[in-house]
């Protein structure tokens, strides 16, 4: 199998969909020619040509919006944002359009939007930002956030597959940072399975995207002890058996995410263990995040906001003593 | 048998010479009209006797604007149909008794209770159906024109918004959009003076048609309150939009006759408005040029008496909804089913012998 | 002490507000001559002028957008949105410009936005919304949620002085249906502080906004159980102390909320339980919510979706036995 | 001492009869533009040093646009600039060490390292720092043009964005509702041809400035490398402003010069458009017009150098900011704290004897 880095395997996850599908096209800012502020759809519009990957102008409802329209019609509809943060401004298309659509009126409406997010590379306040959780709150709405090459593209195919809105989360600090093998061909991952990134026993380290390899470095050596890595990959729907499982195996349990703390995926997951899980705990259900803060600039400032591997190590070290 | 039509007033002529309408057309165009107002009028009546839960809206004194439009359409089109629109959706081919039952919140409504008023679209006829946020509905008629233009389909999607949502962002974005890929899509500005209580004056400084130009397409202006005028105006935009003339937005003055809703008692509309305007009822105003050429009208009136008594009575037959299934259909699990809707318009269509309701 | 219904409540906050502060002004559809779609706003435009109750157009981000600008040049704009949902409209002024201005700048963003929220009355999947969560999601947001008549006008007064964007969500349907004493005159119900609804030792029972009331009723009289009931009042920031404390008193907490499940206030609360006050617990953290759905309209569908007395009462009495 | 220009081309008469600059007036706008790209050069160089952590964004070839329209604002004035619009913040009194420090993270730099780029808005100096989200500063321009206008103030708020900007639903509803309430609010649009890779072709059919007629106020175009046009239509927008007569749009043509960020190397540019703008560099095309008037710019390149030296240094030796402080301020305190910013331009305030870094 090829060795092939975070972002080549979305790349190359786009143009299987897109040779596999005719009805696949992407939209977005700069993704034609120019290959989008990352590149990721660099080479895109020399196979599939200007149509099948729209310049669209700086109109980020009008974006998610005639995705929207486009996937009603049977099309499947690639939209990207350029960075995350943007969604906000196409915001109202997708959780009061997209997110309801099927439930009041039996429509399905198989769109992506992917979502280059994250920070770790003072991208600053507007450039870095985790928006998942908002649209755990927006039901009719999928969410998945890859952490490894293998699964950036075989969740790409999923989302592409799927009937409904699927926001992609693609982690920018791992576009070129991270080489995995990764299966030529269409291959799938099933939405809304967690994956063991580590098996353990000793403490279940819930994490996805880019904390993943946080995660995995944070407990490579505790003290000798069996941490049980928990890639959760599909955000929404969860995976409840998945993390139920482990936690019960393991009877602790930390949470770890880049994003800010209060009403993040982290809290989802806690109060999901509180409530199903509380007899199997040993311990208290630890979040480590980032604090309730903007995202700043400046390196020391980034790295005292964004989960470090000794911070979680610490809570990992700290509980399994509990 | 066609007998052309007069050319309507305001238009072009080069734009009405492709709207052709036959006698039986111009009677179809009245009888939906007619549909269109004794369902909402039934409908207010369920309402006020407490059948119907939550608000009311209607789109009293603009029923030419949704059925001239709507009446333009093929089968193949797709509309994005907005909340003083009933005629366009009873043109599609949903019955009154399923918009009665819509209104109730029972079964058999377009939406089975998941959604109320007009926010509604039955999917089988070709139709999205409009939600709350005002003009939502713009990006996504263009998301349908661009998967026509991309597939090379002579299709077009319609959508109608109100001059209030011409203020809205979403309204910029689709509209520039629509010129800059030259989309086939038909934009109905309904300017009925208001949105809510709100006057034309804190809504725009000139009429939005003029902003067409800037868009780079078509903008035009008729009398919402001429059904031919403004279905000549629509044909025309269909024409144009099918032959990849690009998108047509359509402004047309007409009036909202009721309030916003049924609470509202529209205490902030000047009475001489009103009173202009409630002289020039475009059922009356089409029925007056019927009747001057000769053409008799009285049986469309106890057709469509007769329909709205049965369907009424289809419609609260209807059960409502079971609680067990409120959490049910979140998620789809498959693919999107979009089917063609109704086309009355002779040129879609040969008459139908069975009687008016296709 | 005058009774006022809840609305009331808020009509007469707004006015000691703009008669206090010339500076407080407010804008929103329909909120002049009009006095907005519920009427909250009634007569104020006839005693401050056209002016200062500014009927915008329809155009939630220039109404949020222009409540920032002015708000930073020492103005206190009240902005009112028609229905709470609108404000997935107005998102994006809310949580990046708002937000964000002062930990980036240092420069206080004085605004409000009122959000008539809530279900209850078939107004459907878009009226009906509990947008709070996602704003517990965009750190520099303030939130709160008042219960009683008492405590809307405190809390919007609050508001208004605060130097930070609160979002201030009244919950419609206790408009006309709930009175209480409201005292004349201004007066200012803290941010950020609890309130005992009801005192209690056996359990807690969070709640804010309506289902305070449906808490209430719910434990009136549960087999003799003295049930604690938490009214939040703010969401953001929480009260970490009021909650935690009455949670190591009695040991066992619900968190009921009518907005959706995942990623909710609820799961916030829960998290910060299941760590903070993990020792104290005689059971699990428990949520009555809304399930992940949108708000249907038919009324079967409306109240199998929205928290219930009953539902509220047997998750009590389940727990009360654990 | 004064001595008008000549009127600047592309502008009505009547709206440059208004801008009297004075022979050091136009030294102070050379001076500007020079020290707008000294200190973006500096920058450049500090990022290929990594020094500048993060991206790297310039405004290579419209110092004409920033520092023109900048010039014409007053104290009491405010400004929401973009990332294109240095010289402006120049203008308004940050100094060059400033904007490196903040470039490069650290205290010192005018957000002390919390945001970087020209994420930036000194609030002491009357400005409100732009946001990434585009163009968001339009709405809130609209709402510091809200607060002079309530309050009767002569005063006025200036916003500036770009070509991409205008495809935006924000921008459409803040150019709406100025011209509803005919705020005192300038828009500049630097047109430069591209959002990052994007033509104008992509963007909009016709140029936006076309779209302020139809929202209710005046449109101007001018030479976006002519800083003396730019100047007279700023200054003839902010009197107008300023005396209750509304908005202006003002369009800027101009081009980037350098790619959207320094990562891009411009490969979509065609070669004939950059050479056509290589030609027309706004500060060579300025000092030709100088020295054709016989007026010595030397000593000006001069002072701007030693400055540059100075303000490197100065930011050089700032420390990054403690890690321990990351978390605090998200929720201010006090009330609103907007000062009054720098006003060179001689009608605002006597010449500083003291040298021209005022
Ligand atoms: C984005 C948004 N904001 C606010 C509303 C609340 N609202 C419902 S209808 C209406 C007035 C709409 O006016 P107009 O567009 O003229 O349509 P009309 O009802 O007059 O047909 C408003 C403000 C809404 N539906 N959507
Ligand atoms: C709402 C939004 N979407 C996307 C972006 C990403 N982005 C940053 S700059 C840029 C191009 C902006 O073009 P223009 O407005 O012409 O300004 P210029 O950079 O050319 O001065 C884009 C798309 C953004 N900043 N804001
Ligand atoms: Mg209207
Ligand atoms: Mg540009």
């Amino acid at each position: 199998m090829p060795e092939l880095t975070y972002l080549e395997a979305i790349s190359d996850g786009l143009r299987e969909e897109m040779r596999h599908d005719e009805s696949v096209f992407c939209l977005g800012q700069d993704i034609g020619s120019f290959g989008g502020a990352f590149k990721v759809t660099e080479g895109l519009a020399d196979e599939f040509g200007a149509d099948r990957m729209w310049d669209t102008p700086l109109a980020e409802s009008a974006i998610v919006g005639a995705a929207v329209g486009a996937a009603v019609e049977g099309m499947r509809p690639i939209a990207e944002m350029q960075f995350a943060d943007f969604i906000a401004c196409g915001f109202d298309q997708l959780v009061n359009v997209a997110a309801k659509m099927h439930y009041r009126q039996g429509l399905a409406v198989p769109l992506v939007v992917r979502l280059p997010s994250g920070g770790g590379f003072s991208g600053g306040p507007f450039h870095s930002q985790n928006p998942e959780a908002w649209f755990l709150q927006a039901p009719g709405l999928k969410v998945v956030a890859p952490s490894t090459p293998e699964d950036a593209k075989g969740l790409l195919a999923s989302a592409v597959r799927d009937p409904n809105p699927v926001l992609y989360l693609e982690h920018k600090h791992l576009y070129r940072r991270l080489r995995g093998e990764v299966a030529k061909g269409r291959y799938e991952t099933p939405l809304g399975e967690v994956r063991v990134a580590r098996p353990g026993s000793d403490l279940t380290l819930v994490a996805y995207g880019a904390m993943v390899h946080t995660a995995l470095e944070a407990v490579e050596d505790l003290d000798g002890a069996r941490v049980e890595v928990l890639d959760l990959r599909t955000l929404c729907p969860l995976d409840r058996e998945g993390i139920l499982g482990s936690v019960r195996k393991t009877g602790k349990v930390v949470v770890l995410h880049e994003a800010t703390r209060s009403c993040g995926v982290g809290a989802e997951v806690c109060a999901l263990i509180a409530e199903e899980a509380f007899e199997d705990l040993d311990g208290p259900v630890v979040r480590v995040t980032a604090p309730d803060v903007p995202i700043p600039f400046s390196p020391p400032l980034e790295s005292a906001v964004l989960p470090q591997v000794d911070q979680v190590r610490e809570a990992c070290r700290e509980l399994l003593e509990y | 048998m066609a007998t052309p039509t007069t050319r309507p007033a305001q238009l072009e002529p080069q734009e009405a010479a492709t709207a052709e309408l036959t006698v039986d057309d111009r009677g179809e165009l009245l009888r939906y009209m007619l549909l269109m107002r004794a369902t909402e009028e039934r409908a207010l009546n369920l309402y006020r006797q407490g059948q119907v839960p939550g608000s009311y809206y209607d789109g009293r004194g603009q029923e030419a604007v949704s059925v001239g439009s709507a009446f333009a359409l093929g089968p193949r089109d797709r509309a994005c149909i907005l909340h003083r629109d009933l005629g366009a959706h009873l043109i599609r081919g949903v019955t009154p008794g399923r918009v009665l039952a819509q209104m109730m919140g029972r079964l058999g409504g377009v939406t089975d209770g998941r959604d109320g008023n007009m926010h509604f679209g039955d999917r089988h006829l070709g139709c999205v159906g409009m939600v709350s946020m005002l003009p939502d509905m713009a990006p996504v008629a263009c998301g349908l024109a661009l998967a026509f233009q991309m597939r090379r389909e002579q299709r077009v999607a319609m959508t109608w918004f109100g001059d209030g949502s011409t203020a809205n962002g979403q309204w910029h974005e689709a509209m520039n959009v629509a010129g800059i890929r030259q989309l086939p899509v038909v934009f109905v500005l309904e300017n009925n003076q208001f949105a809510y209580s709100t006057p034309n004056e804190l809504e725009f400084v000139r009429d939005p048609v003029e902003r067409a130009a800037a868009y780079g397409f078509e903008g035009v202006k008729v009398d919402g309150n001429d059904v031919e005028a403004v279905f000549a105006a629509a044909a025309a935009a269909c024409d144009r939009a099918r032959a990849g003339g690009g998108p047509t937005l359509i402004q047309a003055e007409t009036m909202r006759m009721h309030g916003h809703g049924a609470h509202d008692d529209m205490s902030y509309v000047p009475p001489e408005l009103f009173e202009r305007w409630a002289n020039r009822d475009p059922i009356e105003l089409f029925e007056r040029r019927l009747g001057a050429e000769g053409i008799e009208t009285k049986s469309i009136h106890i057709a469509v008496e007769d329909e709205l008594e049965r369907e009424t009575a289809w419609a609260l037959a209807q059960p409502m909804p079971d609680p067990a299934t409120a959490t049910e259909g979140v998620f789809a699990t498959e693919d999107p089913v979009l089917g063609d809707g109704h086309a009355p318009w002779s040129r879609w269509a040969p008459r139908a012998k069975e009687g008016p309701h296709a």
